[in-house]
């Protein structure tokens, strides 16, 4: 590789002369994670410029052009399925950091979900706490106040007792770690974190993944732009002060994961909760005396993207002076300052005139800030280092990127189902409980502060005070003087996506619609997180391709948008990949919170009915999965069908006629029927001799889809089945849980037993 | 008995948030002249083995359960008492 | 009746609070530690310090918060106790009254500690409801109901001090409110969250007018802030009694 | 440069939580004969000054911050560097 020095810590880089091979070692010495393709390109450009480009510049567009900042793999496949879904709510979609959505007259609501895999992989601490970090950020920057936070994680199982590729942290090492890192930095900064998934498959022990949403609420006047329209504009820092850390966590993000990862530390933060804390209120008082032109976070890309991106989106340039930009460590180099990733930044856009009063308010939160460049009416980006310009190019071949139409093959399954031989009922129904994916998490949601802010009017454990068992959904009253509320769930069906990644989609948003509805919420909009494996393997971008196609389809049909959304590529370590992990965060709306209802029982004679059908495709299931029995064949939604008994079950729950409902998911009907017991601390008698014909183990632990269970009291009966298809299946009775199929008794178990197998699978495992 | 003492710091260039902060609270408190306030965690182990054995527990315990060698250093003292 | 909500880096109950204050009829401010110079407390007819993880609890909770008022305004505080005057602090701010001295208070202001509020039993951070038996009228809890429920929500809970110290607040009276099983009998865990001893949940000085409670009274102020409310309908959530003791005796006391 | 080095524990007779759990953990994972685990934190701290002002200075952190005597013991360390 060739270089000239310009002057301490900057060079010129010799690529117009370069040959293919001195394209590969400039590639790999700067660590830029390229391909060839995209360096020829580069060169190019610089041989047309008619001059070699600095350091910085190679750097810069290498920061732009990464996966992670561009989305060259996937945007051709979400512009055509995930992007664009109409519906009258959305204000912003997919442009700028998360989605805004009307709440009410005067409100909207911001959120998004992102991932923070391969950082938590290596420093699950730090790289969890990051992560919730990260996303607060891209919330805030709307202008928004932050309400909630959800956080969806995949881990390897705790007891696993294989090999480990060297490198690769145990499973337990890894929960408890990231466990405490969103812990430490969510109840720090006073976010509540009311929803998340804790999901173990040995498909993870390779790969963690680390998801974490945000949802915020904003005056609709007040939303903030990522942008800057006019010149002559203030770009000013606040917050921390840029480092060496964080370098290169985008194309580290676009790698894939092997034992070196190790050494690549300088991907690693730990971030800082009280760092953030005052950040937060800063940056929404000033918000609030209307001083923010436009404003970004610095996340991943750093510098480089968040100038770039928000000049080019406002159609200006910019002068940036890097020398004014406030260091932990004096001897940066100007392309480390660009491209560092440090965390606890943002950069606002501050009309010279409000400068002062910004200035005050940092003091009153104690936070550092310094003008760092202004906005010019030439649409290029210019940087001055010392008094010397070190960067001069236009703004559009920076973030304007590249896009792949990657190759892909779509796997075709051959349908089989395996017909195991009936199980003894009563054990096989007490070690589903117990199995890592149904049994209690109550042990991560109460580490989490879920109520602080007092807004969380149904928290995520349903039930008498002491007994609680899971709801399907949080439900916010973000407003103090409204009743209208916010419902947020998060949902994931990896078993099922890995079988058939198009219908598991279907499946996946499917539940996300279960989730709201049976707290009474009407669905709204979403988020969707996107983790997948290697991209450059066609098998890999064809689970990708059919994911999408099938969150499309479904949302679609259902009119529920995707406002914002995240890709995770790369998921891949030694060898294997995960499986498609679409992870969805939905958000509902309640008209009036008073009207949300619980999972869990509330009275003894009340009736229970099941709503929707059962059928008999066992593949994914937890039944099967625990039994070793082979399926193929996954559950199949007919949105159609989703759309009408949502819109039933909701009238219902509106018109009072509900005493609990929760749907019913991993475990099937058995597994529903025993949380809402457990969290209401009240038995039932169940006949399953009205439901679909099928043998009874299907009956009780068949996941088919749309679905719910429904407690109704029997002077309201009558009403309810005029709203709602349901099937009546048993009362609200006594202290046990005897199910019979007709004549034939199948298990009759005592709620403290269930409650104590369903707590105690998980708790010896999380400190 | 066995008295193993397992010591853990971040590794240089790690930022470390949490004496960053306690730096901050000290210099608002009126101390001066602070250069750096670093962080270090020692556990102490009771344990019934021989020192040999115990060595070897200690450095598992680290690479099980204390130690992230990405961003920590650690040191571990035995002494039988 | 104002009330001096004060803040710092890491206070993050203070929105709640406030709402809280407000409903009640109050007029709280939020009062920033960088802000607060001498002097200024005087005015408020109350000091209110709210939960959260002020500096980040990094060194132990409360402890930063506590440093920081002492170094800057000790004498003011120590007239705004000794001139009789409410002073509350709820979780975080129960902790820092702790370090400052101010409770228990057995014998007046203390010069250093006299008790900690240290790390749960379960070494875990607790969000969880606790069932709650009044055991004392104060200015605090006189409008209360005998038993109450509220939301706690920390790591760092568990009240100790030495045998003498614990001898003295129970012979003083000075607990306020115990944790308590639901069936009101001595409670285990989850029901004592942390292990406190003699089960205290919160406790007044000696003078009766500085009190600090683990559980949050401000997330328990209407209805719907129970977790409870779709099978319990209430009036109001029970946090709200303690905000309108405050009030009731402040204001009767301002019209005497 | 100074280097003082402020070691905080909890007294003797004083219940551990995070060590019991610490013990907990590792037995999970297979360790044996563990008797006792305790944590004890230690604030490094470096300073301009000299090392009388130094050893004042830590004591006065000490006081001020770093230890509740109601629960902990300390013990301070001043080393020039
Ligand atoms: N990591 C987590 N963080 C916060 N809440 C969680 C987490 N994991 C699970 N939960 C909560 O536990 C409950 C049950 O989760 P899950 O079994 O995935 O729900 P579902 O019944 O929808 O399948 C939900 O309220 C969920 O939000
Ligand atoms: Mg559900």
């Amino acid at each position: 590789m060739k270089l000239k020095k310009i002057e301490d810590g900057v060079y010129e880089v010799n690529i117009i002369d370069a040959t293919d091979e001195e394209l590969h070692e400039i590639n790999n010495t700067m660590g830029l994670a390229l391909s060839v393709e995209e360096m020829k390109k580069i060169r190019d450009f610089f041989r047309e410029m008619g001059r070699n480009p600095t350091d910085l510049e190679i750097h810069a567009i290498a920061q732009g052009w990464s996966e992670h900042c561009s989305y060259k793999s996937s945007k051709p496949v979400l512009r055509k399925y995930i992007f664009g879904i109409p519906s009258e709510h959305t204000m912003i979609v997919m442009q700028d950091d998360a989605g805004v959505v009307e709440f009410d007259d005067e409100y909207a609501y911001v959120f998004k979900i992102e991932s923070h895999n391969h950082p938590s992989a290596v420093e699950p601490y730090g790289g969890a706490a990051t992560g919730v970090g990260g996303i607060i950020r891209d919330v805030l920057n709307m202008g928004a106040k932050p309400i909630a936070l959800v956080d969806p994680l995949f881990f390897g199982p705790p007891d696993y007792s294989g090999k480990l590729n060297k490198g690769v942290k145990h499973p337990l090492f890894l929960i408890n770690g990231v466990i405490s890192g969103i812990r430490d930095y969510g109840n720090r900064v006073g976010i509540p974190t009311v929803a998340g998934i804790t999901y173990f498959h040995e498909d993870y022990i390779n790969n963690v993944l680390v998801n974490a949403g945000c949802l915020g609420i904003v005056k609709k006047d007040k939303i903030v732009r990522s942008a800057v329209y006019s010149t002559g504009i203030k770009l000013v820092m606040v917050g921390g002060r840029t480092g060496r850390d964080g370098i290169h966590g985008v194309n580290f993000a676009s790698k894939i994961l092997d034992e070196k990862s190790e050494e690549e530390r300088q991907a690693v933060q730990l971030g800082n909760p009280i760092l953030k804390e005052p950040l937060i209120h800063l940056v929404l008082e000033a918000n609030e005396r209307g001083i923010i032109h436009g404003m970004k976070d610095l996340g991943g890309g750093g510098l480089g993207s968040v100038v770039g991106e928000m000049c080019h989106a406002g159609g200006v340039g910019a002068n940036v002076y890097l020398d004014k930009v406030l260091l932990k460590e004096g001897d940066m180099a100007p392309w480390e300052i660009w491209v560092s990733e440090s965390q606890e930044r943002m950069l606002l856009a501050i009309e010279d005139k409000n400068l002062q009063t910004l200035e005050k308010l940092c003091e009153k939160w104690d936070i550092e800030m310094s003008v760092i460049g202004e906005t010019i009416e030439q649409k290029n980006l210019r940087i001055f280092w010392h008094g010397n310009k070190i960067l001069d190019m236009p703004l559009e071949f920076i973030t304007a990127g590249v896009e792949y139409e990657r190759d892909y093959t779509v796997r075709r399954v051959q349908e089989m189902q395996e017909i195991p031989p009936e199980p003894n009922y009563r054990s096989v129904f007490l070690k589903l409980l117990s199995s890592y994916n149904i049994a209690s998490k109550e042990w991560v949601i109460r580490q989490y502060d879920h109520e602080v802010q007092g807004r969380t009017v149904i928290k995520p454990m349903h039930g008498i005070v002491g007994y609680e068992s899971h709801g399907d959904a949080a439900v916010l009253k973000p407003l103090h003087d409204s009743w209208k509320g916010i419902a947020i769930t998060t949902v994931s069906n990896p078993h099922i996506s890995k079988l058939n990644p198009y219908l598991g989609a279907l499946y996946t948003v499917d539940e996300a619609v279960r989730n709201l509805v049976a707290v009474g919420a009407m669905p709204s909009s979403m988020s969707d997180g996107l983790n997948f494996g290697n991209p450059e393997r066609p098998e890999i971008m064809g689970e990708f391709v059919e994911t999408c196609r099938g969150l499309g389809d479904a949302a679609r049909a259902l009119g529920i948008p995707y406002v914002s959304g995240n890709v995770s590529f790369y998921n891949e370590a030694f060898g294997k990949n995960i499986p498609p992990t679409p992870v969805l965060m939905a958000v509902g709306i309640i008209d009036d919170i008073r009207n949300a209802i619980t999972s869990d029982f509330k009275k003894e004679g009340n009736y229970i009915y099941t709503i929707g059908k059962t059928t008999g495709e066992m593949g994914g299931s937890e039944y099967y999965s625990m039994l070793n029995a082979s399926s193929t064949i996954v559950p199949r939604v007919n949105v159609e069908r989703t759309k009408l008994l949502s819109k039933q079950l909701l009238s219902a729950i509106s018109k009072g006629l509900v005493e609990s409902c929760h749907d019913i998911s991993h475990g099937g009907l058995g597994v529903t029927i025993a949380e809402m017991s457990i969290g209401g601390n009240l038995g039932a008698e169940i006949d399953l001799k009205n439901m679909e014909h099928f043998r009874s183990d299907i009956k009780l632990f068949s996941e088919s889809p749309t679905r719910w269970v429904c407690e109704v009291q029997p002077e309201n009966a009558e009403k309810f089945e005029s709203h709602v298809e349901g099937k009546h299946i048993g009362v609200v009775d006594g202290e046990r849980l005897k199910v019979r199929d007709g004549e034939r008794w199948l298990f009759n178990v005592d709620v403290a037993t269930m409650r104590k197998i369903w707590r105690g699978s998980l708790e010896k495992y999380l400190r | 008995m066995l008295k193993a003492t397992i010591t853990v710091k971040l590794k240089e260039g790690i930022d470390d948030p949490e004496g960053k902060s306690i730096r901050r609270s000290l210099e608002l408190l009126g101390f001066d002249g602070i250069a750096e306030v670093k962080v270090v965690k020692q556990y102490v182990i009771y344990v019934n083995c021989n020192p040999e054995e115990g060595k070897n527990m200690a450095e598992e315990m680290v690479k099980k359960l204390f130690v992230n060698p990405v961003i920590h250093s650690y040191d571990i003292r035995v002494e039988e008492i | 009746m104002r009330v001096a909500i004060l803040q710092m880096e890491g206070t993050n109950c203070e929105e709640e609070s406030y709402i809280a204050f407000k409903e009640t009829g109050a007029n709280p401010e939020y009062l920033h530690i960088n802000n607060l110079t001498e002097g200024m407390l005087e005015s408020y007819d109350m000091i209110f310090i709210p939960g959260g993880f002020s500096a980040g609890d990094y060194i132990r909770a409360g402890a930063v918060f506590a440093a920081r008022l002492k170094a800057k305004v000790w004498k003011d505080i120590v007239d705004f106790v000794e001139s009789g005057k409410p002073v509350m602090g709820v979780c975080n701010g129960f902790q820092v009254l702790i370090e400052l001295g101010l409770l228990p208070g057995t014998d007046g202001i203390s010069e250093v500690p006299q008790a900690a509020l240290m790390t749960n039993n379960s070494n875990r951070f607790e969000c969880r409801w606790v069932h709650l038996k009044k055991t004392k009228d104060t200015m605090f809890s006189r409008d209360a109901p005998n038993k109450i429920m509220l939301p706690v929500a920390h790591a760092e809970g568990k009240f100790f001090a030495t045998q003498d110290i614990i001898k003295k607040i129970e012979d003083n009276g000075q607990v306020v409110f115990r944790y308590i099983s639901p069936d009101a009998t001595e409670p285990e865990y989850p029901w004592n969250p942390n292990g406190s001893i003699n089960d205290i949940a919160a406790i007044v000085n000696s003078y009766g007018n500085v009190f600090g409670i683990m559980p949050h009274p401000e997330r328990a102020y209407f209805p719907f802030h129970h977790p409870d409310w779709t099978r319990n309908p209430r009036d109001k959530g029970d946090g709200y009694y303690i905000f309108k003791s405050l009030f009731n005796q402040i204001n009767e006391a301002k019209s005497r």
